[in-house]
């Protein structure tokens, strides 16, 4: 089942589209021409910002008042969508075209049972009765594979997990057998495991239907297993399009050929030198357990759903000098809670020591601990004050760890931010003048001033793009050569985190399940846990040419 | 919700009342004014008074007096005032319940205005109307409640005779009379919070006709109508609860001066005769009961609040 | 600097906030010299008279200018208001930021203890102090500082513990800074602009709260130029002269529609998501 | 001469066993009195004390009188009538007076009155304990005695002329004698009165109702069914309820709602000289008033033409710091001070204040043309180098603490029926209330000499002697006489407002069929 076979059953041609800002018109899609055939999974790749999100508005005619429509067509199922009206829309959406959205948790009404949620559109669309909807909608729970869709619905969202939420949405999505069905990163806010089965259960409803899908992801690793053919987008524009096999086996066009690399691909390694597991330990860390929240002295109430205690569970382990240690886990798994923990944000019960030194509170942190152990946050832009300069973030450790000071300490910034491949002219701009990715620079910069010992990556790369990400982990590696520094790298993304890792630990709920050399992570003795999550990762692209 | 959660809520409300208490009790301590004097006016003899005072107890030390008056709320008995000689508790529950009365009638006012004015701003943000709502909203928060009353009198009462002026007239006695007789005080008091009630609904409405659900709503081909109405508003109008029951504290203020300037018999005009005459015992019996109101609305909202918002757990 | 001046200009109520505001600035900072007239010089001939070229607003009981008296009284009314949100800010302040960091039970009781202080009115609760020390503006300054340090209080810690949370906090614990660096140098800055919308607005409501004291007779005493008072005065005669009683309920409703706009207009421009 | 004073007082009787025929032929009364209906009544103050021996303030005399009786009441000319007593005598030293009480007078409980209860209601008005404000208004009574079942005899200290008039002061009420024993407190929630009215209500702060007493010694008497007294927070209030037609009748009215009020249809505007003044009290035993000189400085900077208009805008006449005025009978002029600064100045040189007096004047906020005079003075003092700072207070606030006690404060008092009630309530060195401590022999000699003497040349002699020696030693400046206003609806019949201002004989007023029937 191709395109060519059968009239399409959405084309895009020519489409391009504005938005009319105070600074002038924003060109969010240049002249793009797209169609999808009957039965047919088109992917649609591109980096946040390239404007991928803005086609499906487009095709949904759902945008906003300062969005032009600037030429160009949009037709589906051979009629021009642009020229219908409100009303004809209203009833052509969740009947016709539908959608299945990023993040399920916002995506459902919090105050709506998860039942009248389905049932409305059916009987919206179908024009069934509410008896008749609710009893057609918990039949299409049970479809989607939810053990119990009687109770399911009479659930509200937050009592349900992220995957039953996200097949709950699905379900809606297939509710009245819609001829295209648009997937907007459907799996992104999902824990590994759960967005395998998401995307299983995709899979087979879309054998089973035969709807046409377009699939929108910034990974392309997923695309590649999932479409039948790829659009690239990159600001706007579509740079290539085609069959999977061939654009990621041979791409042509350099944006893509660029996306390409930059996906993390196990098979190379960039973890560098092996350390010397002989040597003592740079950091050992022994039965340490952290432990949350408190009793309150009065009752008081949390709107958040299950707010249960996350936290550590007598974790054990050690990192040589100079090693890179990977630690991955699902979210709540435990794997900041450590990092924290390891850098005196959380009271930790058990021992940390650090070349031999034995640490059992925050109080026993010294200074030299902290000028050895240095954390860089998720995410950029808050872990830079807003109201202060690069310069003057950036002059802290030097001021603390440091004698350097006036002239001299502002030269050590300068080469600090060429080090970090950031122009020295920076030092006098503000975080929000930097786009993400220098953020990060800035950050890592930051932590490296004092020439640490250890650097704890927590999650540094996951709010990055594939590209940017690239960079990064690059400049990270640099950084080892240059001054043999140790990491502990947290991250939910296992083929990243093969590629750079000496070692891989990892956590499910507070405990650490294990530890492997990343060379036999994939051996059959590993933990069951373990192999659940690689099963659970997308096969990288070179692997996924016919 | 659970039955501990309640527990600890009552528990709260209770530990709340005793700092007031403390808090009331205290300052009347401190009041320059002679309960025996105040009770037998500036011509007893000094023996008159020195009987009075140990019979009143005046003479044991503070905490006793304290725990001897607590004691007494507790069994409902909140002393007999200096001034009338009257027992106070009957005399101040008399007082709320006409005041609750007001304060009732005005949410009502408030909640039948400010509601729509709320959602019309907010659907249309940034026209005409928005504007408009909020140049209301503005002008009534910064008008005060003596302002707005003394005008309405002057022009509503006096000048045009479109509304009966001052004074109260129980709903039993004439229940027409008595509507009409509460519709000005009532309306004075929601000017306020019409201001910054519809405010609320106006941000609430905005920020919830934002959150993805409602996008999806309307992805899945719901009408406008069904979008507002079956999803938007319930969400937008939830914190509204919350913000009214805190706007409680804001009222029973608010009923201090109107009733003195209507000539409402409620527990404001009592605490504030109370006050002019440092009735020390009229002053704490109104000022508990006061916050102890303020509370009672507050526990109410939150039951109400998680019977409505199914995503509300107690611990 | 003139950036933010710019943009606090650009949002309709940041500029017409600003301008009101700065109008009863300059009222309070040069009445005296404005006023054409001796605003207590008393005239039997020339009482309750309308507006005119002479007297400008008319004239009251006393035959005394009302302008002139609006004017000089804009200095007790405004000023009053904001020292009195300044030190129910800082005192409030002091209490909200020592709860949030104490954290624990700690922060719990003193916080409950303020709920508690926050169920009885702040109008009833200034009344009641103000009755106790004896009407003055002092103690009527007391009263509303107190009685508004309790709302600051429970603000100034909800945006501590927000400020608390935030990434570049953690780093400077990570990195080993001074707990007083932390809080002035990393938390301080993020925190100051929420509080300073808050109080900017809270002075509309002092004004009020100060006018309705002295409608009470517990605020300022006669002959003071206090606008509440002059409204609470003027009631007497609003049925031979209701320009007495109109005047000053506008100026009031005036300056605390321009506080309240102001802050709006600077909330609008501290927090860059809106 | 004596014998013209007892045929005076046996005239006195037999006119008050006429008075209810004459008074039928008052000209209010040309058409014939209709019973029944409710007369709703605005008060400004809550009636706070039912105990008739303790009222205080206008609204308590007003529900004390309809409540209780005394032995007699006073007349609108001041003169006495009989109330309970139905005659009275005395001997020709006028050190004993004996008053006849009427026969089958009946308490609200149905007990018989008899002279054991007003014996019992004297000594208890008399006794310290009972802290009654009468304790010293009802005459210098030594002792009471009943004579017999209806006859009572008060012997004096010394001989007093005015006895039947003290015994229409507003606390000398008559209470059985059988409450007095089992303790007063019970007067606080309940009446058990000899009164044309009964209690039937009693909510001090909103509302106090009365209905007919129907076992009241006049069988004609009272005409209304009911009467009803609202509390109201401010005059204001009051007389926009009267324009509503909400209440029929205002007591006490300030001069701007009296102009208010003016040309309202269907409202009788009521108004009468009093002699009602507002003095400012100078304590004549500390700094700096204790030197006559610095009293009468301030006294010269006063313009009391302007004071009438600014405080009562023109419904008062002069004061010239003397409390008597033409409202009495043996009122003497005394060249009218006209604010001279120049010599004020000068005063003060000479008392030692060449740069002026820095000083505090209380005034209370009821009623509010306390403040007005207040502020006004302040005005008219200043050029003279008086620095005055105005300090209100609630009116309880300015009771316990000011009144009687203050140095410089703003009294404010209802018309005495005679002179001898003014100054021996506040001037004589021995006043029931001497609040400015004036101390002056002679003032005192003529005042005590005129109370004993029946001859009324001689009196207004004394009279003027006392009133001249007051103008001069100034204890307190009274700057305006106020008229008494009230308002009412043209319904309401029969009912003259009284220039004491504390007394208001409801019994006599009645409803034409004009008024609403209201329930």
């Amino acid at each position: 089942m191709t395109s060519d076979t059968a009239a399409p059953v959405l084309s895009v041609e020519g489409y391009s589209l504005d938005y009319l800002t105070a600074k002038g018109p924003f060109h969010a899609l240049k002249n793009i021409s797209l169609s999808i055939g009957a039965g047919e999974i088109v992917g649609l790749v591109g980096e946040s910002g390239s404007g991928k999100s803005s086609l499906a508005w487009s095709i949904m005619r759902y945008l906003p008042g300062n969005a032009h429509e600037v030429s160009g067509t949009i037709r589906f199922d051979g009629s021009d969508l642009m020229a219908r009206s409100n009303s004809e829309i209203e009833a052509i959406r969740g009947k016709r075209i539908s959608m299945v959205f990023q993040d399920p948790a916002t995506s459902l009404n919090p105050t709506l049972s998860l039942g009248r949620q389905i049932s409305e559109v059916l009987i919206r669309h179908q024009g069934l009765s509410k008896k008749q909807a609710w009893a057609e909608a918990e039949a299409r729970l049970a479809h989607v594979g939810l053990k119990t869709p009687a109770q399911m619905m009479h659930r509200y969202p937050h009592e349900a997990s992220g995957g039953e939420k996200q097949r709950v949405v699905i379900a809606t999505a297939f509710a009245c057998n819609p001829e295209l069905i648009i997937f907007d990163e459907p799996t992104t806010a999902l824990d590994v495991i759960t967005s395998r089965q998401i995307l299983e259960l995709f899979q087979s409803l879309q054998q089973e239907t035969g709807v046409a899908s377009l699939y929108i992801s910034h990974d392309l690793a997923l695309v590649a297993s999932t479409a039948h053919r790829v659009s690239v987008i990159n600001r706007g524009e579509i740079v290539e399009q085609g069959k999977v096999g061939e654009i990621f086996t041979r791409p042509q066009d350099p944006y893509t050929k660029k996306l390409i690399a930059a996906v993390p691909d196990p098979s190379v390694r960039l973890a560098g030198s092996e350390p010397d597991y002989a040597a003592k330990p740079l950091a050992e860390v022994e039965n340490v357990s952290v432990i949350y929240g408190r009793k309150p002295f009065f009752g008081r109430f949390s709107k958040k759903a299950g707010n249960h205690v996350t936290g550590n569970r007598a974790v054990n382990l050690a990192i040589q000098p100079g090693e890179i240690l990977g630690i991955v886990g699902e979210s709540g798994s435990g794997k900041s809670t450590l990092a924290k923990a390891m850098t005196g944000l959380n009271k930790f019960e058990g021992e940390i020591r650090f070349e031999g030194r034995p640490i059992h509170s925050i109080a026993d942190m010294s200074d030299s601990y902290r000028r050895d152990v240095q954390i860089i946050f998720q995410h950029p832009d808050a872990s830079l004050n807003p109201r202060k300069t690069i310069g003057d973030i950036l002059s802290r450790p030097y001021r603390l760890y440091t004698e350097y000071s006036g002239k001299a300490m502002r030269d050590e910034i300068s080469r600090l931010l060429e080090q970090v491949k950031l122009p020295a002219s920076y030092a006098a701009r503000y975080p929000h003048q930097l786009s993400g990715g220098e953020k990060q620079r800035v950050a890592i910069a930051r932590a490296f001033a004092s020439q640490p010992k250890l650097v704890i990556c927590d999650e540094i790369t996951s709010a990055l793009d594939v590209s940017v990400q690239a960079s990064v982990i690059e400049l990270l590696m640099e950084l080892r050569e240059e001054f043999g520094t140790a990491y502990l790298f947290i991250t939910h993304d296992l083929n990243l985190v093969r590629q750079i890792a000496h070692r891989i630990a990892v956590m499910y709920r507070g405990d650490l399940i294990e530890i492997a050399p990343t060379r036999d992570i994939t051996a059959p003795q590993r933990a069951a846990y373990t192999r659940q999550l690689l099963e659970a990762v997308p096969v990288p692209v070179a692997r996924s040419a016919p | 919700m659970s039955a501990s959660y309640l527990t600890k809520r009552v528990a709260l409300i209770f530990y709340t009342l005793l700092i007031v208490s403390l808090i009331v009790f205290a300052m009347t301590q401190i009041l320059p004014a002679d309960a025996a004097v105040m009770m037998l006016g500036e011509n007893a003899t000094e023996e008159a008074l020195a009987a009075l005072r140990e019979q009143m107890g005046l003479n044991n030390p503070v905490w006793t007096q304290y725990l001897h008056w607590i004691a007494g709320v507790f069994q409902g008995d909140f002393g007999t005032s200096l001034r009338t000689g009257l027992s106070v508790g009957p005399v101040m529950v008399e007082a709320l319940s006409r005041s609750l009365l007001l304060a009732l009638f005005s949410i009502c006012l408030m909640l039948f205005i400010a509601v729509p004015l709320g959602i019309l701003a907010a659907v249309r943000r940034g026209k005409i109307v928005d504007m408009a709502v909020s140049l209301i909203s503005y002008v009534g928060v910064s008008l005060p409640e003596f302002v707005t009353a003394t005008l309405a009198l002057l022009f509503l009462a006096d000048r045009w005779k479109l509304l009966p002026p001052t004074g109260y007239v129980p709903l039993t006695e004439n229940f027409w009379d008595g509507v009409a007789h509460l519709i000005m005080p009532a309306a004075v008091i929601s000017i306020i919070l019409v201001a910054h009630v519809s405010r609320m609904v106006r941000s609430e409405m905005v920020d919830v006709l934002h959150t993805d659900y409602i996008r999806a709503a309307r992805l899945k081909g719901l009408s406008s109508r069904q979008v507002l109405w079956g999803h938007a508003l319930r969400n937008a109008l939830l914190p509204t609860i919350t913000i009214v029951a805190l706007d409680v504290g804001y009222l029973l203020g608010g009923v201090i001066v109107v009733e003195e300037i209507f000539a409402i018999p409620g527990i404001g005009r009592q605490l504030i005769i109370a006050i002019q005459a440092r009735d020390l015992p009229s002053i704490q019996a109104g000022v508990l009961i006061m916050a102890a109101t303020y509370c009672v609305v507050n526990f109410i909202a939150d039951i109400l609040y998680s019977l409505l918002d199914k995503r509300i757990q107690y611990d | 600097m003139t950036d933010f001046i710019k943009r606090l200009m650009r949002s309709p109520q940041g500029a017409i906030g600003t301008i009101i505001v700065l109008l009863v600035l300059v009222a309070v900072a040069f009445g005296p010299y404005l006023a054409p007239h001796d605003p207590e010089a008393m005239s039997i001939l020339a009482r309750f008279k309308g507006p005119s070229a002479d007297f400008l607003l008319g004239t009251d009981q006393y035959g005394r200018d009302i302008f002139s008296r609006l004017m000089i009284g804009a200095r007790s009314t405004v000023i009053m208001a904001v020292v009195a949100t300044l030190i129910g800010t800082v005192v409030g302040a002091l209490v909200g930021v020592t709860s949030a960091f104490l954290g624990g039970r700690a922060d719990e009781v003193i916080m409950r203890t303020v709920d508690a202080v926050m169920s009885i009115p702040s109008l009833l609760f200034a009344l009641i102090i103000v009755n106790l020390l004896g009407s003055s503006d002092i103690n009527a300054l007391l009263a509303v500082s107190i009685a508004f340090a309790p709302g600051m209080a429970r603000i100034s810690r909800a945006v501590a513990l927000s400020a608390r949370k935030q990434d570049f906090v953690s780093a400077a614990i990570a990195r080993g800074e001074k707990p007083n660096f932390i809080v002035l140098s990393e938390m301080l800055p993020n925190t100051v602009a929420p509080i300073i919308v808050e109080m900017t607005i809270r002075v509309s409501f002092a004004i009020m709260l100060f006018a309705t004291l002295s409608f009470l007779g517990l605020g300022a005493q006669p002959p003071s130029e206090e606008w509440g008072l002059m409204v609470s005065e003027a009631r007497r005669y609003m049925h031979i002269s209701s320009w007495i009683l109109v005047w000053p309920s506008l100026a009031i409703a005036l300056v605390a529609i321009g506080f309240n706009l102001l802050g709006d207009g600077l909330r609008d421009v501290l927090n860059p998501k809106t | 001469m004596l014998e013209t004073t007892r045929r005076r007082f046996l005239l006195g009787t037999a006119f008050v066993a006429a008075s209810a025929t004459l008074s039928l032929s008052m000209p209010a009364f040309a058409q014939a009195p209709v019973k029944g209906g409710t007369l709703r009544v605005a008060i400004d103050q809550a009636t706070s004390v039912l105990n008739p021996l303790l009222v205080r303030v206008n609204p308590e005399y007003m529900l004390a009188e309809l409540l209780y009786s005394g032995l007699t009441r006073l007349k609108v000319d001041m003169s006495p009538e009989a109330d309970l007593a139905e005659s009275w005598s005395a001997n020709e030293e006028l050190t004993e007076w004996t008053f006849i009480l009427r026969k089958g007078v009946k308490f609200h409980d149905g007990s018989a009155l008899t002279a054991a209860d007003v014996v019992a209601s004297y000594k208890a008005i008399l006794n310290p304990d009972t802290a009654s404000p009468g304790r010293k208004n009802v005459g210098p009574i030594e002792d009471v005695v009943a004579k017999d079942e209806l006859t009572v005899v008060f012997k004096l200290s010394g001989p007093y002329a005015d006895m039947p008039v003290a015994t229409a002061y507003m606390n000398a009420k008559i209470v059985p004698a059988a409450i007095i024993e089992s303790g007063l407190d019970k007067l606080s929630s309940e009446a058990v009165g000899t009164g044309p009215f009964k209690l039937v209500s009693f909510e001090p702060d909103r509302q106090v109702v009365v209905e007919r007493n129907p076992d009241y010694y006049d069988p004609e008497r009272p005409y209304l069914d009911k009467v009803v007294l609202n509390v109201y927070p401010d005059s204001t209030a009051e007389s926009s309820a009267l324009i509503a037609g909400e209440i029929d009748l205002i007591s006490t009215l300030d001069p701007t709602e009296y102009m208010r009020l003016d040309g309202t249809d269907g409202v009788d505007l009521q108004r009468v000289a009093s002699g009602q003044f507002c003095n400012v009290n100078m304590r004549c035993d500390v700094k700096p008033f204790d030197d006559p000189r610095v009293r009468q400085a301030l006294a010269l900077t006063v313009d009391r033409e302007a004071m009438i208009q600014f405080v009562t805008e023109g419904f008062g006449t002069a004061g010239n710091d003397t409390p008597i005025n033409n409202a009495y009978r043996f009122f003497s002029e005394q060249p009218a001070r006209k604010p001279d600064i120049a010599k004020a100045k000068q005063l003060l040189a000479d008392a030692g204040y060449a740069d002026g007096i820095k000083i505090t004047l209380v005034a209370s906020e009821k009623p509010a043309l306390r403040t007005q005079l207040a502020v006004a003075l302040r005005e008219m003092a200043k050029p003279a180098g008086f620095d005055i700072e105005v300090q209100t207070m609630p009116h309880a606030t300015y009771l316990d603490q000011v009144w009687k006690k203050g140095n410089f404060y703003v009294g404010f008092y209802n018309m005495q029926p005679t002179e001898d009630g003014i100054f021996k309530l506040l001037y004589t060195s021995d006043a029931a209330w001497n609040e400015t401590r004036w101390d002056n022999s002679d003032f005192d000699k003529a005042v005590n000499a005129a109370r004993v003497t029946a001859d009324e040349a001689t009196r207004a002699k004394l009279y003027a002697e006392a009133q001249k020696l007051q103008y001069e030693g100034v204890p307190s400046i009274i700057p305006t006489f106020f008229d008494v206003l009230g308002a009412k609806r043209t319904w309401v019949a029969a009912y003259d407002i009284h220039p004491r201002a504390s007394v208001f004989r409801f019994d006599h007023a009645w409803l034409t069929d004009k008024a609403p029937t209201r329930s």
